[in-house]
């Protein structure tokens, strides 16, 4: 392996060792876990696996008992979640999080102001503010929400909700996007164009992509992990994936059968 | 309902612009017709009315009920008082001479006040939701006790301001005069605060209040946001208070209560949140109802307290969204018909 | 409010055809609603009492009332003083507490209206501060306590506790009560304005053992005061003591049989014995079916101070300096006894004491017992200079 | 301090926080389950002296006129509760702080249009007016002790009810999780109208008890309010535990506090207690929800 070949392969997020309690319970058990740089790595699991748990911890919004979390060569374990934010970890939620009192708009031009940095300006009209809204009008047309962008975000549909969600995420130029089930809740015809949204993100992005919808998860995916009551019990591209049999057993068995 | 709900309230800017027209031309009836008395009744109304638009700032745009703001008030009110006291008597204050001259005395008072702010705004910002409406209580019940208990400044009783406070010299000869000070004094922060509502800044103040997480998630901790919110909001009513202090010539502990913070949140809440000066009708509307009302029956506050359940049961969005209801209501039939 | 009594009305039709030469302008400031209403009221019942018995006249002149609720707000006291004083009005009074007193006397004095008090008058007002349009008919604050002062000291007592509430008022009655007696202080305790508890306080007198407890507690804070030592059982072992108002009628029913054998000085009893006060108690009783308490007592003789001096000057006060010197030089016979106006427009008056019985109708009533001091002055005339 | 005198000052102070929690009991059931702040619990807290002291009058006997003005006011809670209240669960707390703002000033009228403006006379039951002897040269008014059995007896059953029966399952479950609440299948509605008389009727059982050693009077349940609301915090909304707790902290420091300060610092003393302990523990001592 070449030197060049190797910084390649650095994943832009690395985990190592990493646990989580919560009283008796093990969240997450001594994981161990990479995403390469502009891969799609897919997270799957039972209902209570520690998926969101993990997400967490990565976004830091937990912090975890034990095991480091290294992004970009640097560890961030102890960093506060706007550190890691402003570093480039995004985060799309799973239950939706937006600012609901705001026109779609005007939540896409949040994030971009909070990616520019620049938030204790007291004077300017951000209303008028070209270097807010070119950029965010460009997001929106990308997640296929030109049409809405002056409606208010509590007024429309929750699978556009969901879309604003990942066009506020990559407002922020992320390094890491964590996708938290963004086709939850959404209806096939939804569920079908995030999946092609998504396809056109691959390659420009790395992407942390948890999902319940295991269609989208095996088409989307480069790569594919499966957790387990807190263990990462599989990593492998989606064929692997499908044919071992211990993730048959403890998970796609109850599924796909 | 919530702030975000509230914020669906179509209500455009223009009928400020009214209002102001129409203040401005209040001295010009009063003297054909009405009353010097018309001019201090609004006098009152919009220096509340400036209080609560300095409160409104963090409450309708930052979601933070404070129950503090009487204690702004208080410190520019009093900081006026207290060195016009020792200009009166002669004497100094740690070493300093007391003074009457406003444009020395007002900035202290503004001073203070941010003073006040920074520090009490970084304890009571650590807190949310209701422990953050008592935090806010406590330290305004604190600042009230203490002042009960300066008795050098009077105590319960207050302090009158027996000299004739100045601007370096000029004097406010009439109450007309003090009538416009306040008038483009309020104008003056409507506008500033207006723009800082659209600001970056008051974007990050207005995500706070819809979501604090979402707002962390996408890089921006909100506390030293609010925290800079929060002393901007209190100088703006210490201001207020400075403002009160010219008018009354006196001020006195019983104008920092908590009472007289709960009647700035009602002030705002009556005349809605979703603009900087919904406060400004929100105090119309109080002072001139208590005045009213209070000269029809001693059991005013009966109908006053019917009257604040009506606007909280009908019109939740305060006086402003009677304006967007009934847009809506045309709105309706147009589309009907 | 009551806002128009049959007085104010014929007043007000005298007003608008014209006949306003001998129409005097009287603004009635007080507390008439939220928790604190109760003693405006009183106060508010008292002065129309007068008006009632008179025709609505005073000194031969008509009267026109402007009643104004102050909330015992400073801020809305100033508020009504402002409208008053753009409609003219000449004479103010009515106004219950000191601090909302301070925050309207000065535009009311410069507007050139006199202010005859027949509630609140601080120290300030009687020493430095005091003014020549200024009366208080009822009593400089310090006074209440001034004539037990000097009957504590007379009677030798020794060994005496002191308590009030922490705010100025409290301060000036027991620096009035301090003035005239000599004895040993025991202990002096002030508490927190608004207390409701004072189980702690009354355990500490316990600790001390004092003879005597003087208190002044006003209002609601009487009302727990008094309950909570009696109940305590200290009331057999250590007599209570306070000043003028202290245990009036506005309170007296609400506390109940736990108040009887508290001492109470008096600057006025229902029982005095002339013929004004009877012609007021038996009216103001007739009139509201209740004792009157000396806040509707005081109200009562100012609108009898101010009959009196508009008598002196036929009926009109467009000429300010002669009802000035009216109130100055007349001779007024007050409900209470002997009285007049001292140099600094306080008044000069008599000192009773009264103690907590049951009358024959069972009802609580505060008890004559003695006249302890005539001519009672307070203690700031000296510090007061009122140019001619 | 004697040691007699420190006894006779901790039952004061014990005595006074029994009372605090009596009245703060209901408001943080109220706060804690059905996330609604009442400022007119202090409303509640007067109609339960008002009427009690009515009935006393009526009936002459104490305490029948306590059971008497318990129910009345915890019908009125109900009322209140079912007619307008129920519809301000889900609004901002500003809103519920607006609307029962509201109340205070409209019930404040009513008493006084009913009762008229002067403070009513409501004596001691008999057999509890006389001071007893708790400890040689310490006596101590008998219906202060009455105030802090009662209290504790209070204390006692809603621990019971909360942990021990499926009522309080329910009532724990809908401080933690309302949602999850009604997926069991509680009538939650039901739950809530109750919890909301029952909280009424503890105001007005410490109105009631406050009666013959206070004044009642118009305005007397502000400052209890304001009291009520800050052990409320101290203690964690919706723990009730937290709340018996903070209410005996309360009480202590602030009989201690009055006896050895000035009243310049020991009337802020609860204050500076409960921004210190929110200063560290943002949440109170026992968040109920987390």
């Amino acid at each position: 392996m070449t030197l060049n070949e190797k910084i390649e392969k650095e994943p832009v997020l690395r985990l190592a060792g990493l646990t989580k309690r919560f009283g008796g319970i093990i969240a997450t058990d001594h994981l161990d876990f990479d995403v390469r740089a502009g891969e799609i790595h897919g997270l799957i699991g039972p209902n209570g696996a520690g998926k969101s748990t993990l997400v967490a911890q990565i976004q830091g919004n937990l912090r975890p008992d034990e095991g480091s979390i290294i992004f970009e060569g640097r560890d961030i374990t102890v960093e506060a979640p706007h550190r890691r934010a402003k570093l480039g970890v995004a985060r799309s939620f799973q239950i939706t999080s937006v600012f609901m009192g705001f026109t779609m708009l005007a939540n896409v031009m949040m994030a971009v102001q909070a990616q520019a940095g620049h938030s204790m300006w007291f004077w300017k009209n951000t209303s008028m503010d070209s270097s807010l809204i070119d950029p965010a009008m460009e997001l929106l047309e990308l997640v296929g929400l030109t049409r809405s962008a002056q409606a208010l975000a509590q007024n429309v549909s929750y699978g556009e909700r969901r879309q604003l969600e990942l066009a506020m995420a990559l407002a922020m130029k992320p390094k890491l996007l964590l996708l938290d089930e963004p086709m939850a809740g959404m209806g096939r015809q939804d569920g079908g164009r995030m999946i092609s949204l998504l396809e056109t993100l691959k390659g420009r992005y790395s992407i942390l992509l948890v999902e319940h919808d295991m269609d989208a998860v095996f088409t989307l995916s480069d790569r594919i992990s499966v957790l387990v009551a807190g263990r990462c019990i599989a990593t492998g591209s989606p064929e692997k994936i499908k044919s071992d049999a211990g993730v048959r057993d403890a998970y796609l068995g109850h599924k796909s059968t | 309902m919530t702030l975000s709900s509230v914020r669906q309230l179509v209500v455009p800017n223009w009928p400020v612009l009214l209002i102001f027209v129409l203040l401005a031309l209040a001295p010009v009836w009063s003297m054909y017709g009405g009353s010097d008395f018309t001019i201090r009744l609004l006098t009152r109304a919009l220096i509340l009315a400036l209080a609560a638009v300095g409160l409104n700032f963090v409450l309708g745009f930052g979601g933070l009920v404070s129950l503090m703001h009487a204690s702004f008030f208080g410190v520019g009110a009093y900081t006026v008082a207290i060195l016009a006291h020792h200009d009166f008597n002669g004497d100094t204050l740690f070493g300093l001479p007391g003074t009457s001259n406003l444009l020395v005395s007002g900035p202290a008072a503004v001073f203070l006040a941010l003073v006040f702010a920074v520090a009490t705004g970084a304890l009571v910002l650590r807190t949310k939701g209701a422990y953050f409406i008592m935090m806010t209580l406590a330290l305004n019940q604190m600042l009230f006790f203490f002042m009960i208990a300066l008795q050098q400044y009077g105590g319960e009783d207050g302090m009158q301001i027996y000299l004739p406070l100045h601007l370096s010299g000029y004097e406010f000869g009439s109450d007309s005069a003090i009538y416009y000070t306040v008038l483009i004094v309020l104008a003056f922060f409507v506008f500033l605060l207006s723009r800082l509502v659209c600001s970056r800044f008051g974007n990050v103040i207005r995500a706070s209040s819809e979501n604090e997480e979402r707002l962390t998630a996408i890089g921006i901790s909100p506390f030293h946001y609010k925290l800079v919110a929060f002393t901007i909001s209190g100088a703006v009513t210490a201001v207020a208070g400075v403002l009160w202090a010219i008018s009354q010539e006196y001020v006195s502990p019983a104008d920092l209560s908590w009472i007289r913070s709960a009647d700035l949140v009602v002030i705002a809440v009556l005349g809605g949140l979703v603009r900087v000066w919904g406060p400004l009708v929100g105090a119309l509307v109080f002072v001139l109802a208590e005045y009213f009302l209070s000269d029809i029956t001693v059991y005013w506050q009966l109908v006053f307290g019917l009257g604040i359940i009506a606007v909280v049961v009908l019109f939740p969005g305060g006086m402003l969204s009677v304006w967007a209801t009934i847009r809506k209501i045309n709105w309706g039939r147009a589309h009907d018909a | 409010m009551k806002l128009t009594t049959s007085a104010a009305a014929i007043a007000l039709l005298f007003a608008v055809t014209g006949a306003t030469a001998d129409t005097v302008k009287i603004g009635f400031i007080s507390t008439m609603s939220g928790p604190l209403g109760g003693t405006g009221n009183e106060a508010s019942d008292g002065f129309k009492l007068f008006l009632d018995q008179n025709d609505g006249k005073m000194g031969g002149a008509e009267v026109e009332m402007h009643w104004e609720d102050d909330q015992a707000k400073p801020d809305v006291s100033r508020q009504a003083a402002d409208k008053l004083i753009s409609e003219d009005v000449d004479i103010f009074t009515g106004i219950i507490f000191s601090n909302v007193l301070l925050s309207s006397i000065k535009p009311i004095l410069d507007s050139g209206a006199f202010y005859i008090s027949n509630n609140a008058a601080p120290s300030q007002i009687a020493g430095k501060l005091c003014d020549q349009n200024f009366f208080a008919v009822s009593h400089q604050n310090d006074q209440l306590y001034e004539g037990l002062g000097v009957y504590m000291q007379e009677m030798n007592f020794d060994n005496v506790y002191l308590m009030a509430p922490n705010y100025p008022a409290g301060k000036d009655m027991m620096a009035g009560f301090k003035r005239h007696f000599q004895g040993k202080i025991a202990g002096e305790v002030y508490t927190a304005f608004g207390q409701l508890d004072y189980s702690a306080e009354i355990a500490q007198v316990r600790a001390a053992a004092p003879s005597t407890v003087v208190f002044f507690y006003p209002g609601g804070m009487g009302i727990n005061f008094v309950k909570q030592y009696q109940q305590s059982g200290l009331m057999g072992e250590i007599p209570v003591y306070t000043g003028s108002h202290g245990i009036d009628q506005s309170i007296l029913p609400a506390v109940g049989d736990a108040a009887i054998g508290v001492n109470s000085g008096a600057i006025w009893s229902e029982f005095g014995d002339n013929e004004a006060n009877r012609v007021f108690v038996e009216g103001f009783e007739k009139a509201y079916g209740r004792i009157p308490s000396p806040y509707a007592a005081m109200a009562y003789d100012t609108a009898r101070v101010i009959d009196a001096a508009l008598t002196e000057v036929g009926g009109s006060i467009e000429d300010r300096d002669a009802f000035r010197t009216a109130l100055e030089t007349m001779d007024f016979s007050s409900i209470r006894g002997n009285f007049k106006f001292n140099t600094n427009h306080m008044p000069i008056m008599d000192y009773y004491m009264t103690v907590v019985e049951k009358d024959a109708q069972g009802r609580l009533v505060n008890a004559l017992k003695s006249k302890v001091a005539s001519d009672l002055e307070d203690g700031y005339v000296s510090e007061c200079k009122i140019s001619g | 301090m004697t040691t007699g005198l420190f006894v006779e000052q901790s039952l004061n102070g014990l005595q006074l926080g029994v009372m605090l929690f009596l009245v703060t009991a209901g408001l943080t059931l109220v706060f804690g389950i059905m996330d609604f702040i009442n400022l007119a619990h202090g409303s509640l807290f007067m109609f339960g002296a008002f009427l009690a002291a009515t009935f006393v009058k009526i009936t002459g006997i104490f305490w029948l006129a306590l059971i008497l003005a318990v129910l009345a006011t915890g019908l009125i809670g109900f009322v209140m509760e079912f007619l307008v209240l129920r519809r301000f669960y889900h609004r901002s707390h500003l809103d519920q702080v607006l609307l029962t703002f509201g109340f205070i000033l409209v019930f404040n009228d009513i008493t006084r249009i009913i009762w008229g403006s002067i403070p009513l006379p409501m004596p001691l039951p008999e057999i509890l007016s006389m001071p007893v002897q708790i400890m040689p040269g310490v006596m101590y008014p008998s219906f202060r002790i009455a105030i802090l059995v009662l209290g504790l007896i209070v204390a006692l059953c809603l621990f019971l009810i909360i942990e021990r029966t499926r009522l309080g399952m329910w009532i724990r479950a809908g401080a933690s999780d309302r949602q999850m609440t009604s997926a069991l299948g509680v009538n939650v509605g039901l739950v809530f109208t109750l919890v909301f008389a029952a909280g009424a009727a503890l105001a007005a059982l410490a109105g009631i008890m406050s009666g013959p050693i206070s004044a009642v009077q118009i305005g007397m349940g502000e400052p209890i309010l304001i009291l009520a609301l800050v052990v409320t915090v101290i203690g964690g909304i919706g723990s009730v535990k937290g709340a018996l707790i903070a209410a005996i902290m309360i009480g202590m420091v602030d009989t201690f506090g009055r006896v050895m300060f000035p009243p310049a610092i020991s009337s802020i003393l609860i204050y500076l207690l409960m921004v210190l302990i929110l200063a560290f523990r943002p949440r109170g001592l026992f968040p109920a929800n987390v």
